[in-house]
């Protein structure tokens, strides 16, 4: 095992302790609970409040985008586990500005379980709670079980659309809609070549043989489309990029947001390289790439390998997509 | 039954959960991500210390309630928020109460069961502790309500949770993290076992 | 090998061509060579430029900080070489605003060596060059033989001292003397767990066995003090710690800028559990972390691994550190 | 000797370097990083194609320095500064001339030997080419200085070269990427290996 730990243990409280002590003007805990994290001015009042949550391990999701602009708070369990949903419950009532909680995370079976019990938590509470879930990757269903793919790198985006329309004062119906219509023009596929190792575990969960790749797989492992031999960068943007606009119209005039994401160990050299091709492909099919997001959004520890996101803008969510957003691992 | 009897047993589960954590794990590693026994034996201890700092007292159901939230605390994810469903649906059914009967526990049965299922969206068949739970659940309410005597119950309830578990065996996974796993026909689902050593364990087998 | 790529000789090139691809707005080359990289808005009148170059395979190092607040330009060449003077000399050119240009690069000897030939070159073209070498390698080589130190993560801070100084209007002699002073009171140390592949190579040039671990080797594996047992994160931000102050007075009262940087597959989530011992060590010690910087800012390509790098700061070097800075790969 | 001479001497040392880069290769992967055979060949190839694009004229010197830049473009890092400053250094005691006397070789020489000290900072004995080339130049002046033909110096030239080279063998590598690794002593170091190739190749051995 290759990593930088105390007692495998303690990996994620350390962790979390970390991170306080490093952005201590941006994020505070809700009471002792390390794993309640919310901006250090929540409750920011008569603005909607976002949350989410989640496992640990995907740094910067989640923690590194709470802040101005775009979350509000976060919860999140042990390494790819799920938090609790008291744990939920307590960032709602700390995030609560008067304007209802909208509940964007990523579609796994856990999340969902204990994310739906704060939901009635909350109501009882009266707090008014709507969820969006990410289920952007192509890669893990078929288009017509959709519902059931799950969340990956999108989720940044749809944490920066909905945390911009909430800062410019949207209700959380708008909020919710402004969310919900960035998912519904958002595709995102990935390929591993490396697993990662669960630091209590200490060796990989799942394998990925050197000199192979596997398109598709999810960031905890969950298997993709195909195994086979490790294909060039141009050959593997090729492929995501045909199978999101076989499931997406992408048409000649869309302008498109573009993230090419690291899932941990792959250098950013090879995302430039990723981005290259995907780059001159949409060029080729007469899209305008407004924004690109080359590096490290959504990870799994030290997984070697890639997504990429296309999402679709129309005017609103360019400028949704613009407005300034200061976390302590995001900034526009 | 009171509240005294509930927490007995709860405490029952609790332990008997401890000693099958490792059957769990290797169950869960064959077909799962192997942590089913991890997380079981982190809300078993979590109940444990839960129910002796607050004891069972008048309102069965609230505390019944408190002891699925405990779970939830200590052993989140998956099982933690259907252990936690289950126990606050069958509270719910018996809330201020002090004392339940038989007709009681086959509603507390049935809703604990009903609820996993509205929160887990798993189906029938698609090889889950549902398949197990659901049963159970409906030969218990069946005896009970046709007069069956709560040990005979019991007995049908046990029968029907180790024929599902076994009727299981064979399917495929199609739901949780056991669905990305090729090869699960075969082999007996982690969640299916713990339903049955539960029941077991509340009819004191 | 577990990299994304095309063609292993591309590898630079390529993803060169991504970079421009990506940020359009912010980099443009010289002329046709795509390894001069310089602002957008270059030259920039009446401000002392900033040049920085060396090999590949680092980034956000060079690239990754060009523009406002930061560098104005840089060469580089291929993976871990240097580029060559005329490269550095048209980057000199081309960014030079009237007031001179001050070259802020680490101590490597093929870098060295060429960027002494481009000054001399400059000269002739009556362009006023500085040189300050970044060597805050502690364990690099001891303190009687400082001056033959290695510049590693430092270099990020050296670049953002530069730029602030230069950005604010000051004159060449007074952008050296500051980022000078920033050198003199900073330190950095490294550990690294595994080796890189270089994309041509397609093995280790050198090697960490599995559970071992290197204290202070070099970001292209040049050996370090001690080989030994992997230490738990504690024990590495100890000793590194103690080894920087052993090197540099730290006392009660004073304000530092710690940087807890990532070599390339080492997960955020390890840099804050290791960011968590410095700080509290920093704080039993009575000194102040004015700003943490935890996350890759000088790579080596896939290499696990991290280093710690201490910056002392006085009224000035902390209003530089904060001063805006705007470049592809970082943000103040 | 006539820029005619001059260029035939440059093409006759670019191909014997591209004979010996699997040499130099083997010889750096024992001591350094493997790659001196690489950035050799990549640079005596840029300098035929620069030579036949840009023959010798009339002015040697500034001729020479072009050599030396286009080596220093196609490869540049450590060896291709080197060859860049002695190409240059040598060039500009030349500079305008058609034609060179014994004497003024010596001096290029010379002029070379000294600027490959000052870019690289080696002194003798840190086990570089400069262990080569010093005692090389200086075996060549003095020569020339002393009436001797310019055959006879040139052999003066050679086997100072290779004596010097072999005595570097035994020594620890003190600079450049050999300095960090172990072992180095009792091997060849490849750059005083080029340095006689270099040679030789001028005087057609
Ligand atoms: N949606 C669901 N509804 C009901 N039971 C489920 C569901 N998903 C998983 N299970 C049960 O949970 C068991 C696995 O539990 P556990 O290992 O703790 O969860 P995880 O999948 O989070 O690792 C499975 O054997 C299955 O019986
Ligand atoms: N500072 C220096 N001065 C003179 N010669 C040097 C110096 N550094 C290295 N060399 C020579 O360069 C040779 C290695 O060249 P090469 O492999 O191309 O360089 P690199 O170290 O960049 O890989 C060594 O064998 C040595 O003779
Ligand atoms: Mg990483
Ligand atoms: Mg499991
Ligand atoms: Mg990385
Ligand atoms: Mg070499």
């Amino acid at each position: 095992m290759k990593k930088i730990l105390n007692d495998p243990n303690n990996f994620v409280n350390e962790m979390l302790e970390g991170m306080y002590k490093a952005h201590p003007e941006m994020v505070s805990s809700v009471g002792s609970d390390l794993r309640c994290l919310v901006r250090k001015d929540a409750p920011v009042m008569n603005k909607v409040a976002i949350a989410t949550g989640g496992g640990s391990g995907h740094l910067p999701v989640f923690l590194g985008y709470v802040g101005q602009g775009m979350l509000d708070g976060t919860a999140i369990g042990d390494v790819f586990q799920s938090p609790s949903s008291d744990q939920m419950l307590e960032v709602t009532k700390r995030i609560h500005g008067g304007r209802g909680v909208l509940y964007v995370y990523g579609n796994y079976g856990g999340d969902v379980m204990n994310f739906d019990m704060a939901t009635e938590m909350a109501s009882l509470e009266d707090i008014e709670v709507r969820t969006v879930l990410v289920k952007e990757d192509v890669a893990s269903a078929s288009k017509d079980r959709a519902d059931t793919r799950r969340g990956v790198a999108g989720m940044v985006f749809a944490f920066k659309i909905a945390g911009a329309k909430a800062d410019l004062g949207a209700s959380l119906e708008e909020v919710e809609a402004a969310t919900i219509k960035a998912l519904a023009n958002m595709r995102t596929m990935g390929v591993a070549l490396s697993p990662c190792i669960l630091p209590a575990v200490g060796r990989p969960t799942f394998n990925v043989p050197d000199g192979e790749m596997e398109l598709g797989m999810g960031i905890h492992g969950e298997p993709g489309v195909r195994r086979g031999k490790l294909e060039t960068a141009d050959q593997i943007g090729d492929t995501i990029l045909e199978t999101i606009s076989a499931d997406m119209t992408i048409l000649s005039g869309d302008s498109v947001a573009v993230m090419v994401n690291g899932l941990g160990a792959t250098p950013p050299e090879e995302l430039y390289i990723l981005y290259r091709r995907v780059h001159d492909n949409l060029e080729q099919l007469g899209v305008k790439v407004h924004k690109a997001f080359v590096g490290e959004y959504a990870t799994s520890l030290e997984m070697a390998g890639a997504s990429i996101t296309i999402l679709k803008l129309d005017a609103e969510l360019q400028a949704l997509l613009d407005h300034p957003a200061h976390t302590p691992m995001f900034r526009v | 039954m009171t509240g005294t009897d509930f927490q007995a047993g709860i405490e029952r589960v609790a332990k008997k959960l401890l000693e099958i954590t490792d059957v769990l794990n290797t169950l869960d590693a064959a077909m799962g991500d192997g942590d089913t026994g991890v997380s079981v034996s982190k809300g078993a201890q979590g109940v444990l210390e839960h129910v002796t700092a607050n004891p069972a007292g008048d309102d069965i159901g609230k505390w019944l309630a408190g002891v699925g939230m405990a779970y939830n605390r200590v052993a989140p994810s998956t099982m933690g928020a259907l252990v936690a469903t289950a126990l606050m649906r069958a509270g719910k059914e018996v809330l201020a109460s002090s004392s339940v009967d038989d007709i009681g526990l086959a509603k507390m049965l049935q809703a604990a069961n009903v609820g996993i299922q509205e929160r887990g969206k798993a189906k029938l068949g698609d090889k889950t502790l549902v398949d197990a739970l659901h049963p159970a659940a409906e030969a218990f309410s069946a005896a009970i309500n046709t007069g069956s005597s709560l040990e005979d119950a019991g007995q049908s309830m046990l029968e029907a949770a180790r024929k599902g578990r076994d009727a299981a065996m064979p399917l495929k996974s199609m739901i949780g993290r056991a669905n990305w796993v090729g090869g699960t026909e075969g082999k007996l689902d982690p969640g299916t076992v713990l339903v049955v050593t539960v029941l077991e364990a509340l009819m004191r087998v």
